[in-house]
Order: structure tokens, then C-alpha cells, then sequence
């Protein structure tokens, strides 16, 4: 198991993605012995190993299934409980793209919260780059520590620390060179603009470094703006990333003349049934529909079969995209949407001063 | 690769970007002078050394001096006190330099120019040629945008959003800096959104990112790639990747078209070491494809003509590669495919899908929402696509003054959107 | 119309608003009693003669006082201070005023409820009970709202959003205030939206506004409509009217279903006046339909058996009803055509656009942009309709407190499209 | 011609909103012996006169057309200039629709503006509203004025003042009640906080009373929630407003079936031309594509036949929605999109004050 490079056959002791629904992927240690519990069935870990990662599993009992898959670092952060500490793949895709982040990169993130971001920055930096990651929150800190290295994120390193108080410099581990030395700069904390003093520090001192920092509210925009500024950052821009997922559905086609037939059957039905409680009529309607009427027969009511015509399942609960009826392609935005994550503050900082 | 990504070095491309929002790139050659048209031209050794990101302003004889950004006035850090404690007040009460601050932190973005310039301003044209040619200082460009603002009639009178759209505009058209950046694939996305927004299929930064990531893009992978962008595409894989991994380049005409990877400074063998294309005839019918070449013996080679041995060691290279990549293709289990094309996906992914292997993804790019959704009811029986979902990303950059922070009024409205779902293997003897 | 638009009155219906964000329909009988379920009950005398908009706390006996808001602590002013100075800092230092007035004002729009109470809660369900049962305060509320913070164990280690979260469910399930407002078109929407989505087709409140001024809906018009959301539709023009003009209801049925017309407290000499209902058969089939009922003399009325003459007056009634209709159909001209359904509009469009007058608005609704789209290419030949294009509007709600402004994290997906364009009339010897 | 009913004929004096193309819609007032110049034709307004409204209208010369449109509040505010003081339909439609304005409503707006809202606002109270707007900016209070006039907007009533440092108070026209009154407020000034302690003297004292306050600056919204706090306003809620518009278009379908046909069409003609131009070949390539290569006719490369196959246009200009080929319905966003108008500060205020 690797966040760095796919393999193919599960092993015992890999990290697995259980994808149960949509809503559900379950990260599994596979241990010997253990058994995965669904709603959805039962999975005996060690049926797992030897499979192909991407393999459907079949449940223990006869029902139900799962799919077994890799972990990305995209899958894991939908596998994590919903948390608000999260940065999505929208957000973080675009903060990655715009800053430049790619192989090789040294990145300075804080706080690590729930190390959702760590892992994509870990993957996309690959083994010759380096994540400086630092948490404040001792739970959290010893967490994500416990899971970096069960993720065998080698390229990274936390931190235990509050940031904005006690600065960004650590004793550097052997292997991530002498110093921080960081490239790209993520802060991900309450009041950046107490961080953001102690970065000269720990950037790089030859090259144009990137931040981004990320707030909810815009008052800690305003701050974080006034922080940058006076701190000789140039080229500022807030943004916001709006990220919609949409599922592809099927709308049935009401046509209009299916309307007419079916209020003309229901007519002729009523005026049959006049017809047969009364033997003699009072007072007459004209009325001349023979031409057009449909037959009214009861398989014409639940289908349509090109001669009669579409009731629309009036009454009738019909599947959707079943093939008796015509339909359209219709997209439907998700229930809920994330209309906001946070604000993204971007800067730039180079490494001479002008005159 | 010897390029350099952060530090601005001769016989490398560079994206030049102008105060007008203008993108430009050029080719750094050590002794060359490259024109700025209007804005001026400037000497490339007066450049180099220093960091990609610089910013500069022309002065006389293609000179240039560094500044610390495009927008004047920030240098000597007057300007961020101003813009700290701006307000929006009634009209009229806008200082001049807070306009000019106005500018300087936005020189991106803005695209809501008017033209209410020229009916009410009192310079001549002459007026402003003199004062172009003046002098050699370095403050042309702000001196002439305080004449104008002095010689125009009804400046105060107009409104602040009047007002900061004549300043920008004046701006930019006078200022003479430019900012120097390393051309990552977020710049030549860039540039080609600003010069031929069709090529790149409406694709917009934020989507690109989203692409990479969700295609797991990462040094060694082994990826399928349509890339209909001219190589844009290709080229932001292969900076991630940087140099590990093999992309194979399916593509519908003789040769494929990775014409961006001109600015890429990446040497032709890096490429050829990378990328391996393949048309879709090759990839579709690949053992009518293969190329079953004779091969010859040292003694036969020899025995040719030598405009026949060149040939033949020509049409020998051409078999090795092209039955390679095929063979490459027939060997399957790709860790990834990605399509940023027109092609009709419904028809394309069938044949595509043996090829990727397990828990890999599969991200399909479009310019329309309507054909992943045709794409994605096309995958509703097939099990081998698990979870797959239309996605939108859309940023939306603020105005980033404060005391006036607010959204753009104006944004193009391109984007794109991506079907991503994972590659999965179906088991026949399974019920839900 | 007799019934109050600006203060609570007996005898018409009201909604009440919960702080659960729950909505309620009731109609106010003088002298009776209201339950709002595990928020008590009120007597209805108690409110009356208050103005709509006004909020109320439950007191014991079913006795209430007016209270400023939904939201507790804002009363003595002291809450707008807290809002203003309070600041995002580090976790933990958020005050629980701060919290209160953080509720206070996002009365509405907050959905982000997750379950982080029960499992670290020291009070006893038992103990919540005594402290509800333990006095005829109107704060009952607040103070168990405190109690709870107090006994909550881990409550300060919690971070800024759960505490926020954990605080407003507690609130929302023990503070016992509603807010009565009229059942404007917007309310009674809501109500829909809330308990019944589908059944509105995810119309927002914001794209009802765009299709009732897309629609140039006013007093004296003559409108036809298709409205397929049990009258919300219908309500809303009728609303904007004020009881001058026309709305002639095209429907599918035997009989239209505006049931939602229960809640307007309009009259139903009101509703016969304006609202004309006409099924689909007899505006396709105009003269078929028409009924051509035969005119009996006085005489011949009397000469009828009590029963007959009844049944000849309904069927008068009926076939005058039915032929206005029809004949306002066939004269056509209308002001405008609104449609909120779910009928394939290319296929109806041609056979109502020769009843739409010149000049007027053709506004159609769906849920789906893809059928608006398929609805705008069917048009693209059709020169009757001018310049229709597909209009989206949606409002994104902000967290309302000064020094934590922000959009709310999330908000409900649906709202719909809304094609607009302008009936005009083609010459056929012009050529462009 | 009137913005609170709809006619059917032109006739001398009428504003005629003149639809040229959808970006360039023209307010003329229907003038013996005027002539309106556009460049896609002349058209005299003496034969305008006694057309319908709605009809086209051929140019003089025989070449161009415009319509001819009765004019509404949405189209009005379609043919003005673009301006940013203009408040959209998106916008203007959800304020209305939030606040209730019905006819007979009372409204209060201050500024005027374009006074593209006083039309909305003007329509949708009817004869039985009151409209009440003022502006500070002496030349354009003169000419909405004498807009408002012109329109027959006889419900409306405009003030020259700068309510900020003036209020809202006014001796009110006889046909307009004894007092302002008004139960809606709507407030596009630049510094809303400075005019809100102003409007207790003009509101309604017998009922609630709804406000808007549209603000670009998000600093502007938090002065002005401190304000409608301080002034005793109550269910305070800031929204933004992202009105979109979309356009109906085709997309070429292009199978991956014709593009392997082409490629071999290509092959073909390549190996045709190599045997051609060679007669003896050195070195042979095994190739079998007999049973499925395409006829390589001229007419094949710019139709669909059925036949042959979708050279997709390549060279050659398609029409976009050819019948020759086969195509997809697509919508695009506009190119520029309004991505944001204002803010929008909703609040109530109450009759009674409670204790």
C-alpha cells in the first residue's frame, strides 16, 4: 500500500478503501482474522488478500457487495467523517495548481488538522519533495503523526507546535536538508496574520515562494491582507472555489397530445358511465370524439405502446428510465452543496528586496 | 532537465506579463533585446539572475530597473497604509493614491474597462507624446497618469467606479513594467485563455487542477492521455511527474499535436522518453497495426546503399517505437486515463476502459455539461466505471483591497466540467 | 379581500415560525388553542392584533409575550455589542454570549447540525425534564441552554464550529418562541419547499421573483398559466394582481388543483372571478368542447321537477363558465405566458403561441436546464419568440454577524431555470 | 403607452423600445417625419405608427429588420447603457419577491439611480402603491425625473436630497396620503448607516417593515449591520444574488468509429501515393485493411452519408446544427458574466417595541 505508486493484489497489513455506497468508503487495515461489518453484509479480511484492488466482494452471507479500492489521496478524503477541518479536492486541487506545487516542491502547511491535505501535497510532491507540516492541538498532532507514518508518507515531517507563537523553525530531520527552506506556504489556522511574521525564516531565500491561506470568515481576510502587506508580500488576491457535483438523471416526456388522449379517455369513460346509470338523457351535449378516441383498454393505462398513449403513471409509480416511456437526460445538482469552504488568500514573496 | 524554475536564465522561454493584463512569451537569449511594443523593449542580461516572479520597469535605452510589483507606488511601502485605510465614502472623496493602490493589488483580474477617456480629457496626444519622450526616469508612466488626472475636466465629478476604470485604463497604457514568470502549466494555460480560448477547450486553471488531482497524476505513473489542447494537458502532467513515468498519447491524426511543449524548454529526448503516442487506428486494430519489419543482418545493412541505410534505420527506430507503445496499450493496466477532448466519449470509453487497470481513475473532461451526462448514462450499466459523478470547479477572484474588498463585477464565464468515477473489476457471480 | 396583510387577525391562516427552522401552517381561531408540539402551546387570542412579523415566547398556561426575535439576549441590546466586537481568535475563547448572538441573528438559514451532544453530555434527560417542568419563566429556554454548557464536560475543548453547532441544536430543541408571519407567496413557498420540494419543483423563493417580473405580472392583467405546483404559481400572480385581471389556468385534469389556495383567506367569489381553469382538450379542441346546452324558457324550468331544475341551473352555470373560457382562449391577445410544469414544452409551445399577444413575455419553468434547452432549439426556427435564452438565479445566504461574515457553509442545491423570451410577430416578406 | 397595461397599437408620442439585436435595444418616442438610424437599417417612425406592438419591421432599403416592443421594466432595463448603478432583473425580482412588494405597496428608495428599479418597482405596486425616490446627484435626479415623468409613472414621486445628512421627510403630493409611510425600503447610497436613523419619521408605524440595503463593498455590509442593530432591526441577513444566463447550442458528435476511419482513409491515400510515386518497394509493411477501408470519394469528406464517414470538418467550415451531421444540444454560459452586483442586507423592524 502506497500513496506514491498503485499496486495490484491486496496484501495483509494494507490500508483498503472499502467503498460500501457513495456516502460510505471505510478505510480497513486488512488484518488476518478480522471481519469488515455493513449494513450491507459481511467481509472476512481474509478473503481480501490475494484480490485485485478495484475487485468487487461479494458478502459473506450471499448479499450485498463492496469494492475493494487503492487508497488515492482523493478517495481518503471522502473515506474521513465529515469534519469542517477538511480542505476538499476543489479547494486543494486549485491552491496546488496555482502555487505551482509539483515534484520536488518543499511545502510548509499549518495546522495539519486532519491531515486530508497532507496526503495530497505528499503525493503530488513526490519522494524528492518535502512537507513541513505543524499542529497545535495535541490530539490531533498525535493522530495525524500515527497515521503520516502508517501511510508511509516518508516525505513528511510534523511538528507539534503552535505556530503563531513559536514560529515555524525546527531541528530539520537528516534527509530534508539543512533547513525548512519552504517553497509553497499553506496556513490553515484561526488567525494567520500571527503566523505570517515568522516566515522569513523558514522560506526560501533564492526563489519566489507562494501562500495561500485559508480563512472561512472575510474579517480574517481583512487581517490576513494588512499581514501580508506589511510583511513585503506582493500580487494578493483573495478567491473563493465553488465545487458542484452533479448526478446524471432521467425526466419522462409529458407530451402534450398524451395529455389530450388521456382527457379524452377519461371523457368517454365518464360518459360511458353516465350512459350506463341513466337510461334516458335530460339534456344533451354535443360532443364528437369518435375519430380520435383511444381505445381505453388497461394495458394502455400503464404503458406506451405507441398506439394508445402516455399517462404518465397517474397512480402508478414507474421506474425511472423505464424503457415503455420516452425520457429526457436531465443533470441534478447534489441535495446539498458546499457553498463555502473558505476564502483562499493567495501572495508571493521574492527573495531580494529593490530599492 | 538543466532548466531552471526559479531563477530567471538565459535560452529558456518566459511568460511576460503586462500591466494591460497582456501575456507574452518569449525566448531569453543572452545579448537579445526583446519589444514590449508600445510598453517599450529591454535588454535580456539586464534580467537574468534574478528570481522568476520579478517584476521590472523600462527605463531609457532598454534599461530596466526591479520593482517590487506592476503596480507603482508600493515600493516604498506608502501605498499599503493607504489601501489599509481606505473606506468607500460618498462620491468624490477618492484620493489619488488610493486609486493608484486600487491598481497595484489588482493587476490580474480586472476586465471591466470602459472607455470614458477620450471624450472628456484636455491632453492632446501631443501633449502626452512630449511628455513619453520627456525624460529618462523611471516614473514616466505615473508622471503622465497625474497630468492626466490634472488636465481632465470632469475627474471629480465622476463617480469612484468611474474613476478607478479612467485610472486603470490610463495605466495601462502608460506604465512600462512587466513582471518575468517561469512558464509552469498555470501560465501556459494562461496564455493560451487569453490568446485562443477554443484550443484549450474553455479549460480554465481551476479545472486543470482538478484533473491532475483526480487523475492521481504523480511521478512514475503510467497514464493514458487524450489531450486535445495542443499539449497543454500534457505538459502540466509531465511537470508533476517531472521527468518518472510514462504517459501514452492517444490521438486521431497522423502525428499528435504537442505543439505547447515548445515553451516546455524540455530537451526532445526527455520527451521521447515520456510520451509515447498512438493513434487510435493503432490502439483500436493493434495487430493489423503492428509493424512487422524485416529485419536485417549487420552484413545486409551494409550491403545497402547509405541513403538506404538511413531509411532503413529510420523506418527500424519508427517499428521499435510503434509496436512498443502498442504493445504498451495490449499490456493494459494503466494507472490512469484522462481525456481532455471533443471525441464522442460514449463511443470512445468502451474501447478504452480493458486497457486501465484496477481502482484507477478515470477523468473525462468536457467543455459541456450535457455531453458527460450523455457519457454518464451511457456508464449506468456498465460496472466497470464505479461512482461516476459530474464535477464544476469555479474560483472567483475578489477585488483584494480592503476598505473595497469585494467580488470581481465580471468574470468569464468558461470553466469546464470532469466526469471522474474509479475503474473497477465487476465480478459476474455477485448480487446486490 | 377582507383579510389583514399587516396584523395577525382572526379567522385567517398564519405561518409560524419555529427556531427549529420549522415551518407551520395553522389558521387562528379566536378563542382557540395552538400546539407547536414539544414547544408548547398558545392561546390565539394572545397574539391577535400584534403585526405579522412579530415573534413570541411561550409562558406557562399557554400565555405568551412578545419578544424581539427568535433569538434570546438581543432584547436588552446587549447582543448587537457582543456581535460587533467579537472576533475569530484561537479555540476555546469564544464566550457564550457570543454564541447566543451568533444564533440570533441566522434564525434561518443554518443547516450544518451534527450530532456531537449526546455522547458528551453530563445532564440526565432526566434532569432537562425538571429544568423545563421547574418554572413559569420566560427564559426556560436560556437557562437550560446554560445548565447544559455548564454540564457539558468537554464543551471548552471543543473547536469554535462544534461548540457553535452544539449550542444552536440545544437551542433550537428548548427555546420555546415562534414568529407569526402572513402567508405571503414567499412564505407559502417555503412552507412547500420545506415539507414538500418535489412538489413545487424545486422552485426557489428567487427564481418565483425572476419569473413573476419576467412575466410583467401586475393588477389588470390578463395571464395565461400552466401551474403545476397546486397553485403556488397561481397564488403569487394573484398576490401581485391584487384582485384586478385574469389568470386563465390551463390544466390536465378533470378539475385544476390549486389546493394551495386553501392558505390565501381570498374569497372564493374572489378566486371564480380571476381564475379561470381550462383543460388541455378544450383549448386544443375549442370547438368540440364548447357546450351547446339547450336554453330552456322560464317556463320550461318551472315545468322541471325541483331536482331537474337544480341540475339545469349547475349545468347552465357550468357551460357559461366553460365557453368564456374557451372564447377568451380563442380571442387570445393574452398578456403574457407563464409555465411551471413538467409538460414537454416543445411540443405545447406552437399551440399556445397564437393565444399570446404581441410584445408579451413567454416565461417557462422547469426544474431541468436541459429541457429549457431542448424547448429554446425547438424555438430556434420558430420566429414568434425573440431572443430566448435561460436565466438561473440563486441566492447564496451569508452568516450575518459582524466579525464571522461568511456564505453559509451549505445551502440547498434545487432553484430551476427559467427561459424567457418576448412574443413578437413575424412579416414573411422581410428578409434580414 | 404605459408600463401598468399593455397596448396593442403604435401611435404617435409612444416609447417604442426598438429590438435591434439582443445586445443593442433602443427607446424611441414615435415622432412624425423621425427617422431611426442603426447600423442594420433605416426605419421611419411614420410607419411605425399603427403597427402592432411586437411586430418586425423591415429596414427602409430593403435590407435589416428590427422589432418593435411595448416597453416593461425588463426590457427598459436591457436597453440602457450599461452601467454599474443599474440593479439587474435577478436582483431587483428576488428583492421584490423577499420584501412582498404587491400592489399598494409603499416604497421608499433612495438613490434613484438609472431609476431602472423605479420602473420595477412602479409596475409592481400598480395605481394603488406608492413609490417615494430621492437623489442627491442634482443632473441625474433631473433626468429621471423627467423620465419618470415621460413614462406616466404617476405613482412614483422623486425628491432632490441627500438623505443621508437630510432624511427622508417630505411634504407629501395630495394623491399620495398625508405621509411618506412606507412599509418597503430600499437603500443603494453609498454609506446606507448614515441615512437608516432617518427612517423611523417616514416607515410605518402599524406594521412591519422590511429593508434592503445593496451595497458593492463587504465593509459597507458591516457597518450597515451594526447599524440596522443599533436602530432596532431585527432579522438581519446579508445574501448575495448570482443571476446566469445560458445559451442554446450544438456540439458536434464525433465517434471514435469515423475517427479510425479516417485514419485509415489517410493510410490509403498515403500508401497509394507511395506506390505511385515508387514502382519497386524495399522494404514491405504487412497491412490488411481491405474489408473495411472506406471509399476515399471527394464526397465523402464534407458529408455524413452514411456511407462513408465524419471527417468532422476537418479544413472545412460546418455550420454549427449542419443536418449532414450529427449533433448534441449543449448550453453555454454567457462569455462575461455579471459575477457580482451587490450585496443585499435584508432586516424588519417591528411596529412595537417590546420590553
Amino acid at each position: 500500500m502506497s500513496f506514491f505508486k498503485f499496486k495490484d493484489y491486496i496484501e495483509e497489513g494494507d490500508l483498503v478503501l472499502a467503498f460500501i455506497s457513495r456516502g460510505t468508503i471505510k478505510p480497513i487495515t486488512v488484518t488476518k482474522g478480522a471481519l469488515l461489518n455493513t449494513r450491507y453484509g459481511h467481509y472476512e479480511h481474509d478473503k481480501m488478500i490475494g484480490l485485485k484492488y478495484g475487485e468487487q466482494m461479494g458478502g459473506e452471507k450471499g448479499y450485498g457487495f463492496i469494492h475493494l479500492l487503492h487508497p488515492t489521496p482523493e478517495m481518503w478524503t471522502l473515506s474521513l467523517p465529515h469534519r469542517t477541518q477538511i480542505v476538499y479536492t476543489p479547494d486543494s486541487s486549485y491552491i496546488m495548481q496555482r502555487l505551482g506545487v509539483t515534484s520536488g516542491s518543499r511545502i510548509i502547511e499549518a495546522g495539519t488538522g486532519s491531515a486530508s491535505f497532507s496526503h495530497s501535497f505528499a503525493r503530488a510532491i513526490g519522494l524528492d519533495g518535502r512537507l513541513f507540516t505543524y499542529e497545535f492541538h495535541e490530539p490531533r498532532y498525535l493522530e495525524a503523526k500515527k497515521e503520516l507514518e502508517g501511510h508511509g508518507l516518508v516525505n513528511t515531517h510534523i511538528t507539534h507546535r503552535d505556530v503563531c507563537n513559536d514560529g515555524f523553525e525546527i531541528e530539520v530531520p537528516a534527509n530534508f536538508g539543512t533547513e525548512v527552506n519552504g517553497d509553497v506556504v499553506f496556513l490553515d489556522l484561526p488567525s494567520p496574520w500571527t503566523a505570517i511574521p515568522h516566515l522569513p525564516k523558514v522560506i526560501s531565500k533564492v526563489r519566489q515562494v507562494g501562500i495561500c491561506c485559508f480563512s472561512p470568515c472575510i474579517e480574517q481576510v481583512a487581517k490576513t491582507v494588512e499581514a501580508l502587506q506589511q510583511n513585503g508580500w506582493t500580487n494578493i488576491e483573495m478567491v473563493e472555489v465553488a465545487g458542484r457535483r452533479w448526478e446524471a438523471r432521467k425526466d419522462m416526456v409529458r407530451d402534450i397530445k398524451d395529455v389530450v388522449k388521456r382527457l379524452k379517455d377519461i371523457q368517454s369513460r365518464k360518459n360511458q358511465g353516465i350512459e350506463n346509470r341513466r337510461h334516458a338523457k335530460v339534456i344533451g351535449e354535443k360532443r364528437d370524439h369518435s375519430e380520435v378516441l383511444p381505445e381505453p383498454s388497461e394495458s394502455s393505462k400503464v404503458q406506451n405502446t405507441g398506439k394508445g398513449f402516455n399517462p404518465f403513471g397517474k397512480g402508478i409509480r414507474i421506474r425511472e428510465g423505464d424503457e415503455q416511456f420516452q425520457w429526457r437526460n436531465v443533470t441534478k445538482i447534489e441535495t446539498e452543496v458546499k457553498s463555502h469552504t473558505s476564502y483562499l488568500t493567495f501572495a508571493y514573496m521574492l527573495p531580494e528586496r529593490v530599492e | 532537465m538543466v532548466k531552471s524554475k526559479t531563477i530567471i536564465t538565459a535560452n529558456q522561454h518566459a511568460l511576460i506579463r503586462l500591466p494591460s493584463e497582456g501575456l507574452k512569451i518569449v525566448e531569453l537569449r543572452s545579448g537579445g533585446t526583446i519589444s514590449l511594443g508600445k510598453f517599450g523593449s529591454f535588454d535580456v542580461d539586464a534580467i537574468l539572475g534574478y528570481a522568476f516572479g520579478q517584476s521590472f520597469e523600462i527605463l531609457d535605452r532598454s534599461n530596466v530597473k526591479p520593482v517590487k510589483s506592476l503596480a507603482p507606488g508600493l515600493e516604498d511601502g506608502e501605498g499599503a497604509e493607504e489601501v489599509a485605510e481606505a473606506e468607500p465614502e460618498t462620491e468624490g472623496e477618492l484620493s489619488k493614491a488610493d486609486l493608484t493602490s486600487f491598481f497595484s493589488t489588482n493587476a490580474e483580474n480586472n476586465q471591466q474597462i470602459i472607455d470614458i477617456g477620450s471624450k472628456v480629457q484636455s491632453l492632446t496626444n501631443q501633449e502626452i507624446d512630449e511628455l513619453k519622450k520627456s525624460g529618462a526616469s523611471s516614473n514616466i508612466g505615473q508622471q503622465i497618469i497625474e497630468k492626466i488626472i490634472a488636465g481632465h475636466g470632469g475627474f471629480d465629478k465622476k463617480t469612484i467606479f468611474s474613476q478607478q476604470k479612467y485610472l486603470r485604463r490610463k495605466q495601462q497604457k502608460f506604465l512600462r513594467r512587466f513582471t518575468v514568470e517561469y512558464i509552469g502549466s498555470s501560465q501556459l494555460l494562461q496564455y493560451y485563455i487569453e490568446k485562443d480560448l477554443p484550443r484549450v477547450l474553455d479549460l480554465s486553471e481551476e479545472t486543470l487542477g482538478l484533473i491532475l488531482n483526480y487523475g492521481n497524476v504523480r511521478p512514475g505513473g503510467k497514464y493514458l492521455l487524450v489531450d486535445e489542447t495542443g499539449g497543454v494537458i500534457l505538459y502540466a502532467m509531465m511537470e508533476r511527474m517531472n521527468g518518472e513515468g510514462t504517459i501514452v498519447l492517444a490521438h486521431e491524426n497522423e502525428h499528435p499535436n504537442h505543439i505547447a511543449l515548445r515553451y516546455s524548454d524540455y530537451p526532445e529526448e526527455l520527451i521521447n522518453q515520456m510520451v509515447k503516442p498512438i493513434n487510435w487506428l493503432q490502439f483500436l486494430e493493434p495487430e493489423n497495426e503492428k509493424i512487422d519489419l524485416e529485419i536485417l543482418s549487420q552484413e545486409e545493412i551494409d550491403a545497402l546503399k547509405p541513403t538506404k541505410q538511413v531509411q532503413y534505420e529510420k523506418r527500424l527506430k519508427r517499428s521499435q517505437d510503434i509496436n512498443s507503445v502498442i504493445d504498451m496499450v495490449q499490456a493494459g493496466n494503466f494507472d490512469g486515463f484522462i481525456s481532455v477532448s471533443t471525441l464522442h466519449l460514449p463511443s470512445l470509453l468502451p474501447e478504452v476502459l480493458p486497457a486501465i487497470g484496477g481502482s484507477r481513475p478515470i477523468v473525462l473532461y468536457s467543455q459541456f455539461k450535457e455531453l458527460l451526462l450523455e457519457t454518464q448514462h451511457s456508464l449506468s450499466n456498465d460496472k466497470r466505471v464505479l461512482a461516476p459523478s459530474i464535477f464544476e470547479t469555479r474560483v472567483r477572484p475578489y477585488q483584494t483591497i480592503i476598505g473595497r474588498l469585494h467580488p470581481m463585477m465580471t468574470m468569464r464565464g468558461f470553466g469546464g466540467y470532469v466526469l471522474w468515477g474509479t475503474r473497477v473489476l465487476p465480478q459476474e457471480n455477485i448480487t446486490a
